[in-house]
């Protein structure tokens, strides 16, 4: 059987992955799925703790339900925003979105 | 503990508040579709006046329990009807509705039904935040307020503000979520519990301790820090505040940064007893830099939004001092906070009600073009000025009671260093503070002859408001008792 | 409640203190318009006031001695001070002087027509101030009459002096403010140590107090005395004033108006004197007594060179001013010489500070130190009334010549015989003719300080024949030879120089006086003499 | 004593009461708003007066408790958990306190009344200006002394800054707040402390002000035990400087004094009158009762070097008003040298000098109240300030002129008048220091400075003569211009009275000290028993 740490490593290297892009990308699109990746690390965390810490109750299948509906939402939300940016200014890069500075 | 025994009835009592407030949003969508846009305004007044109702109700029906059942658990765990949730509730719903009664004359926003309905939806995640004690319910409440705010602050899409501030709100929020919720998945993981009171114990049993446990812990506090906007988590401030429409901005100042507030505390006080010193000590820092930093900058600001963005990153350090006392007599620490925030509340939607008002008549937010507020309408002056005196900690506004509570408790709990920083802080703060007044008040324009027209709701929003900042500032006790009540119920596992 | 038997019974003394303060305010509220109402209520006020003076003084027994008319009333408990007041001969002579000054100057200022009111308020005023210092028996109260006077003073010179007043009113204060504090500073000195501000408990325990337990400051109990004495000496050195701190005189006096120099000259400088006499002898017999060589010195030096100094002066002003600083040379030459006697007779004999042994040196014969005593208060009295004759003199001139440049003037006499004679009169009693007030007190003043510092006393006489020079230069250049044309068509013309009725009332006065003095010297010796032999134990 | 009615409270609260109904006022109301605001501080001040005629001063001497020292008390319950009670009281220090400002703030409602930009919200900050110096000279509790020392402090901003002299009004403003703000929170900081040492070792917390007298007269009181091992440092001594020198910033201490003469200057007339008047005093009292009476221990180890500084304010503060071409600005300056008195009769430690603090907080109270107001009165009529091109005033204003004088020979101790009977008990005070106070640094110690401070502080006095002289010759005398002053009228009757009422004040204290001398006294006696002295 693979072993717990295995998971929660290709968790940590998809977080890590995720988090790279965005703090690397500047599309704000590829961002969005960057955060997409942090959510699925999260994901697999939580079943693969669920699977060997916990498996006689349901909480971290739940919670990784909750994850992904929530994502969707999030990500809803987060495309239509970018989209009434784009027809503004015909771009999704972020360093376009410099309006508001101190 | 045990979750079987589900008391339904107290259950639902508990929840009345938000149950209703579904209702509500449910009833305001529906009264958007079907009323005529002449009558669209009405949706935001009935809206504001519902919540308030709906805050006594849930004062009047749905008590927490007290004695054997005080802090008890509900809906199987998931969420903690205790004083502490109690008081954040009606603080939020207050906010709330105070924000609902400033929006209705507010262009492209106050006539449009589902505005109001996001923000129902906003105040229910809040409420629960403020009450989740479960790792699912707090993750579930703080999006459904998150992802709503990313709606409302990008709200005026025609606006090219506004439509940035969403943007940007959102991508640091996702990112910010993201982490927090890794830092959630590896708690679950380390203490296989989901609950928060469990999950101290949980930690303790397993073999995982240290490291790993402190990175969740840093990776949680990320997370909050961005929501209670903690530098160095507090970018995303000023241009969202500067961005959103202002009623948005202040109801994330009020009622977003109290919830936030409140998940921290209950979940820092309930999750990591084991690692207090630590977090402590790191929020301490946290606070520090915080206060400066945001008082600093706020120094050179000539927005009136991004200088009260600003002031409210400042606002958090000094909150996060009564967090810090957590050694502090009897939870005094946590009322300190607790307290902070009621006030914090009634002051920031006054402050930020006079901007709404005072920026539709100028066009403008600067601070300059506050010169000569006092001659053209006298009332507004003094509300802005009861409010930045209370930001500013100065009698009889409530700020001085708050200000003065958070650093009794810092020095009650050892931390005098951070009480003479908070005290050094909020004399720089005062600095800024008197700038706007004194613009208000001497500073003259050439428009100072028009008065500026104050509708009915805004009146009466900015009234109570007003006179609750200056009652909360002299009658102090009752609030106070209920603010103990609730940092006693935090210390309460 | 208030009744006409409650008032009756207000104490005499507190009653002269405070009716020209009653006047004060009463002319200060008259309205400003009826000028004539205004001098005549003014005149009025001091004319009650002198006469209560004369009661006080034809109702104080001499021969019974000691203080009379003691008042005390509880004042300032956290200081230790108490409203005391009393009055022995010497006081006495002083407070008739006052009150008698006052109404004459009230008259001769008839002439004043710029802020009445305030005039005659202030002149009201800082009689208050003269009368409280000769009355008070605490010495807080004491300082506080002491320091009240120069504001009044100030005004007048600063208000209604001459061209140079700014300066010279500013000088005036500075002057003596600073030499009151040190007077202030060592009063609390003093009323610390001694735990009481009382004069007449005072004199009786400072002299020959040692220190206590809580001595001061763990200072050596005698250079506290020193201390204190010192800082005593300066303010009344500088009231007096003596040689050298006199040079506040010459511009106070010119520029004052004529009432302001009469009563500068005639009771105020007297302060000093009286503050010798009545503190710093009996607080500091030892101190002053080894202090009287000094003492003398420098009253011989006043009297020589204010002498030569008002021989020099071509202002006519100016030249009596500085006949004031030789002329109470005398003064302070009788008191260094009753100094010496008091502090020798009272170590007994002994010299300490010569380091001798009680009784090996002779007592001086202190008949000596009597005379000289009794001779500086008559001096002081006589002086009070010459000086302001002059000055009265000078200013009812000014008035009229509209100049006080001696060398401008000449022949006057002829134009004005009356004021010629009355000048000449004046002048000689000034000069010390026998027969003349002067004359008495200043024989007396030699006589008495002849045994203790003879060669000073030797110098003095050398100093009084300059007093004849400048007097009669003053005469002779005011008076004598032939008028020029100038003169005598401004006579005609302009303004009659002839001394009006209102002056010669007002100077008369003093002109019988000096000659009552002069003749029957015993209308108030007994007075002087019975008080300054009680001092000196007799 | 409790009192049978809350006066000290109704005296506190009617100014309050009068701003709140002047703001409900329509904005045209200007007449109305003026006679409210006198009509509350009228009241206050007969208040005042009731007060002071009835403070006994033989039940106060016969105190024997802490509770028994403070005569018309009240107590309400206001914070329950953190001990704070809205508990008033006044003992003889207070006392004078309350009824100059009574004073102050009456005649600064007369003076001010011909204000016409907006003077509802004038009267309405001033009159908060006013309950707040009234709350804190009659609070008996620690919190309720802080509550109502920063009400005071941001009226006065907006006072200044809004109706104050253009050039200067907004730097000067937010300097003042500045300063007095940290003075007042580190001052606040240290009190904090002292409340837990005091709670943790009674087991009782509270602000109240008894209890921490009592709790600092114990025999082992917290406040004075060892702290960190470090022989001589104890709670009072390291604190003792931060409270005392926090307040002591409001009192202008050097060289803290700096907001003070821009303040003074930059303030419109009534404030400056409040400001100097009553303000400062706030410093020097809450000085004197949170830090010396509540540290004695530390007061006896630090005041030895703080009279230094309050040397340097009388001496300095004299030379520096001598130099200024500026009418208010030597008014201003005279302040910081006055007040440098005040602080120094405390530093004597002695009751007589204590005595003379209190008798000249109340002396230079309305001794300066009436410069500021004669200054207003000149500069409103002669719109300049500066010294060289005024001159013969006295004749057009006669009234103004004779206040000035008056408040001159009071500046410089003229005898007979209040400033007098004030500066001779603080240098008697300074005379009868206890002997035993000592200065030490490092191995170096001097004793008996205590003399010699008080001959050098004289020079002060002569200097202030001088300069007292010359402002009231180049003003009030010399040549008035008429071409340019040719509109210049008297003052109108409002503010005669205003003048009369503390020139009266003024004449009476000096002529008849034991009005108020002995009720001082009844208040700094048990201060200077817990500071050893007699």
């Amino acid at each position: 059987m693979v072993p717990l740490w295995m998971f929660l490593t290709v968790g940590a290297i998809l977080f890590a992955i995720g988090l790279f892009g965005v703090l690397a990308r500047r599309n704000a699109v590829a961002i969005l799925m960057s955060v997409e990746l942090m959510l699925n690390a999260v994901n697999i965390n939580l079943v693969a703790f669920w699977r060997f810490q916990t498996v006689d109750t349901m909480m971290g299948q739940a919670f990784a339900a909750f994850v992904f509906v929530v994502a969707a939402a999030e990500t809803a939300v987060g495309l239509a925003l970018i989209v009434a940016i784009y027809r503004r200014r015909q771009s999704v890069a972020v360093e376009d979105v410099n309006l508001l500075k101190w | 503990m045990d979750f079987q025994t589900i008391n339904w009835e107290a259950s639902l009592l508990a929840i009345l508040p938000e149950l209703l407030m579904t209702v509500l949003a449910v009833v305001i969508l529906a009264l958007d579709l079907t009323w005529p846009g002449s009558r669209r305004r009405e949706i935001g007044i009935i809206s504001g006046i519902v919540l308030f109702s709906i805050a006594v109700i849930g004062l009047v029906f749905s008590a927490p329990p007290q004695g054997e059942l005080a802090g008890q658990l509900m809906f199987g765990g998931m969420i903690r009807h205790d004083m502490f949730s109690q008081i954040f509730r009606t603080m939020i719903i207050i906010g709330a509705a105070l924000t609902c009664l400033l929006s209705v004359d507010v262009e492209r926003l106050g006539r449009r039904g589902h505005y109001y309905a996001l923000i129902v939806i906003a105040t229910i995640g809040a409420c629960f935040m403020a009450s989740a004690s479960d790792l699912v319910m707090a993750f579930i409440a703080l999006e459904t307020t998150s992802i709503t705010l990313y709606m409302l602050a990008g709200y005026l899409r025609e606006d090219e503000r506004s439509a940035e501030a969403g943007v940007k709100y959102f991508l640091y929020g996702a990112v910010m979520s993201a982490v927090t919720l890794y830092g959630l998945s590896l708690l679950y993981g380390f203490s296989g519990q989901t609950n928060i009171y469990l999950l101290a114990a949980g930690l303790t049993s397993q073999s995982i301790q240290g490291l790993p446990v402190l990175i969740a812990l840093i990776m949680v506090l990320v997370g909050f820090g961005f929501k209670i906007s903690a530098v160095p988590f507090h970018f995303w401030t000023p241009d969202v505040y500067e961005g959103a429409p202002t009623p948005v901005t202040t109801f994330v100042s009020v009622a977003s940064k109290a919830a936030s507030f409140a998940l921290l505390m209950r979940f820092f006080m309930a999750a990591f007893p084991a690692y207090d010193e630590l977090w402590v000590l790191i929020l301490a820092g946290a606070a520090t830099v915080t206060m400066t930093l945001g008082n600093l900058l706020a120094l050179w600001q000539r927005n009136i939004k991004r200088l009260l963005a600003y002031s409210s990153i400042a606002q958090a350090g000094y909150i996060l001092i009564g967090v810090v006392a957590i050694s502090a007599n009897a939870g005094s620490g946590m009322a300190a906070a607790v307290f902070y925030l009621f006030m914090y509340t009634l002051t920031n939607v006054v402050a930020f009600g006079v901007v709404i008002l005072a920026s539709r008549v100028t066009g403008n937010e600067l601070v300059a073009d506050f010169a000569g507020l006092s001659r053209r309408s006298p009332g507004l002056a003094l509300a802005m000025t009861v409010a930045l005196l209370s930001l500013g900690g100065i009698p009889p506004a409530a700020g001085f009671f708050g200000k003065f509570f958070l650093f009794t408790a810092a020095v009650d709990s050892g931390f005098i260093w951070l009480a003479l920083v908070g005290v050094i802080n909020s004399i720089i703060a005062l600095y800024y503070y008197l700038m706007v007044i004194k613009v208000m008040y001497v500073d003259r324009s050439a428009s100072e002859g028009q008065p500026i027209p104050v509708s009915g709701s805004y009146r009466w929003a900015l009234g109570l408001a007003t006179l609750g900042v200056i009652l909360l500032g002299i009658v102090v006790t009752p609030v106070y008792a209920w603010a103990l009540q609730a940092g006693q119920a935090l210390l309460l596992n | 409640m208030i009744t006409i038997g409650n008032l009756v019974e207000i104490p005499l003394l507190t009653a002269i203190i405070f009716w020209p303060l009653l006047g004060a305010i009463v002319v200060m509220l008259l309205p400003r318009s009826n000028r004539t109402l205004v001098r005549w209520t003014a005149l009025g006020f001091s004319l009650v006031e002198f006469l209560l003076t004369l009661y006080l003084f034809v109702s104080y027994d001499h021969a019974a001695g000691g203080f009379q008319f003691e008042v005390q009333a509880p004042w300032f408990a956290i200081v230790g001070s108490s409203w005391h007041l009393g009055v022995d001969g010497l006081s006495v002579v002083m407070i008739l002087l006052t009150g008698l000054l006052v109404p004459l100057g009230v008259l001769i200022s008839f002439e004043i027509d710029r802020q009445i009111n305030l005039y005659m308020a202030l002149f009201l005023f800082l009689e208050m101030g003269m009368v409280g210092v000769f009355a008070a028996l605490d010495l807080v109260i004491f300082f506080i009459f002491w320091e009240i006077g120069l504001v009044p003073m100030y005004f007048l010179i600063n208000l209604w002096g001459g061209d140079n007043r700014l300066y010279a009113s500013v000088k005036f204060f500075i002057f003596t403010m600073a030499g009151s504090l040190g007077l202030l500073l060592s009063i609390q000195l003093i009323g610390l140590t001694a735990g009481t501000m009382d004069m007449v408990a005072l004199a009786g325990f400072w002299p020959t107090f040692q220190g206590s337990e809580n001595a001061f400051l763990g200072i050596d109990i005698s250079t506290v005395k020193w201390l204190t004495f010192l800082a005593f000496f300066l303010a009344f050195a500088i009231k007096v004033p003596i040689w050298p701190f006199h040079t506040w005189l010459p511009d106070a006096h010119t520029e004052a108006p004529t009432a302001g120099s009469m009563i500068l000259a005639g009771v105020l400088l007297k302060l000093g004197a009286y503050g010798f006499l009545r503190l710093v002898i009996p607080y500091f017999p030892e101190q002053a007594a080894m202090f009287a060589p000094v003492l003398a010195f420098l009253a011989v030096a006043g009297i020589i060179l204010g002498a030569l100094a008002a021989y020099g002066q071509s202002d006519f002003k100016r030249l009596v001013a500085y006949s004031s600083v030789n002329h109470m040379g005398f003064v302070v030459l009788g008191v260094a010489a009753a100094a010496w006697v008091y502090g020798i007779s009272y170590t007994n004999g002994a010299a300490p500070w010569l380091g001798l042994e009680p009784g090996v040196v002779a007592i001086t014969d202190t008949q000596s130190g009597i005379i000289a005593a009794n001779g500086a208060v008559l001096q002081m009295f006589s002086h009070g009334l010459s000086s302001a004759g002059m000055f009265l003199l000078v200013g009812a001139l000014y008035h009229k010549a509209h100049t006080r440049d001696l060398r401008k003037m000449g022949g006057l006499w002829v134009l004005a015989p009356i004021y010629g004679g009355i000048l000449i009169f004046v002048g000689m009693a000034s000069l010390g003719l026998p027969g003349l007030a002067g004359f008495v007190s200043e024989f007396m003043v030699v006589r008495g300080a002849w045994p203790v510092f003879t060669s000073a006393t030797l110098l003095s006489m050398v100093g009084l024949f300059f007093t004849g020079a400048y007097i009669l230069k003053a005469i002779q250049k005011v008076l004598h030879g032939k008028p020029s044309q100038e003169w005598i068509d401004y006579h005609h013309q302009h303004h009659n120089l002839e001394i009006s009725w209102r002056e010669i009332v007002a100077i008369s006065p003093l002109v019988l006086l000096m000659l009552a003095t002069g003749l029957l010297p015993n209308w108030i010796m007994p007075m002087i003499n019975d008080t300054v032999t009680r001092w000196f134990g007799g | 004593m409790y009192a049978p009615i809350p006066v000290l409270s109704i005296i506190t609260l009617t100014p309050v009461a009068g701003a709140l109904l002047i703001l409900l006022l329509p904005k045209s109301a200007k007449q109305e708003a003026r006679l409210i605001a006198a009509a509350a501080t009228g009241f206050s001040l007969l208040l005042g007066l009731f007060v002071f005629f009835n403070y006994d001063v033989a039940y106060a001497s016969a105190a024997t408790t802490v509770e028994q020292s403070f005569q018309f008390q009240e107590k309400i319950v206001w914070v329950a958990p953190l001990g704070i009670n809205y508990h008033l009281g006044v003992d003889g220090i207070s006392t004078p306190m309350v009824l100059l400002t009574g004073l102050a703030s009456f005649a600064g409602v007369l003076i001010s009344w011909g204000i016409d930009d907006r003077p509802r919200e004038f009267m309405a900050f001033f009159l908060l200006l006013v309950a707040g110096v009234y709350g804190v000279f009659v609070a008996l509790d620690l919190f309720v002394l802080f509550f109502f020392y920063e009400l005071a402090i941001f009226p006065m901003y907006l006072l200044i800054a809004t109706w104050g002299w253009k050039e200067l009004r907004e730097y000067a403003a937010m300097k003042l707040t500045l300063y007095i703000l940290i003075g007042s929170v580190v001052a606040l900081v240290g009190v904090l402390v002292l409340y837990f040492a005091a709670g943790n070792a009674t087991g009782v917390y509270s602000f109240d002000m008894v209890h921490m007298l009592e709790v600092g007269a114990m025999p082992n009181s917290p406040f004075n035990v060892e702290l960190f091992g470090i022989s001589g440092l104890t709670l009072a001594r390291l604190w003792f400087p931060f409270i005392f020198i926090g307040f002591g910033i409001l009192a202008g201490l050097f060289p803290f004094h700096n907001w003070s003469p821009d303040g003074h200057v930059a303030a419109p007339t009534a404030v400056s009158m409040i400001h100097a008047g009553v303000l400062m005093k706030l410093g020097a009292y809450s000085a004197l009762r949170v830090g010396v009476q509540l540290l004695p221990e530390g007061a006896q180890v630090h005041l030895p070097w703080i009279v230094l500084l309050t040397l340097i304010n009388v001496v300095y503060g004299a030379f520096i008003a001598m130099r200024q071409r500026d009418f208010k600005y030597v008014i201003g300056f005279s302040s910081v040298s006055h007040m440098g008195l005040v602080s120094m009769g405390i530093a004597t430690m002695s009751v007589v000098g204590m005595t003379g603090a209190g008798l000249q907080m109340f002396s230079h109270g309305a001794m300066t109240a009436l410069f500021f107001a004669c200054v207003g009165m000149v500069y409103d009529r002669a719109h300049t300030r500066d010294i060289p091109s005024l001159g013969g005033f006295s004749r057009k204003l006669p009234w103004v002129s004779f206040a000035f004088i008056l408040g001159g020979l009071v500046s410089m101790g003229m005898p007979g008048l209040s400033g007098f009977v004030s500066e001779f008990p603080i240098f008697m005070g300074l005379w009868n220091a206890s002997p035993t106070i000592q200065l030490t640094v490092g191995g170096w110690s001097l004793a008996n400075y205590y003399s010699v401070i008080a001959v050098v502080a004289v020079i002060g006095i002569v200097v202030t003569a001088a300069y007292v002289l010359r402002v009231v010759q180049q003003v009030f005398y010399g040549r008035f211009n008429e071409e340019r002053y040719q509109e210049v009228h008297d003052v109108t009757a409002l503010d005669k009275l205003a003048l009369v009422m503390l020139m009266v004040a003024l004449i009476i204290l000096g002529v008849w000290p034991n009005i108020m001398a002995p009720i001082v006294e009844s208040g700094v006696r048990p201060i200077a028993q817990l500071l050893g002295g007699a």
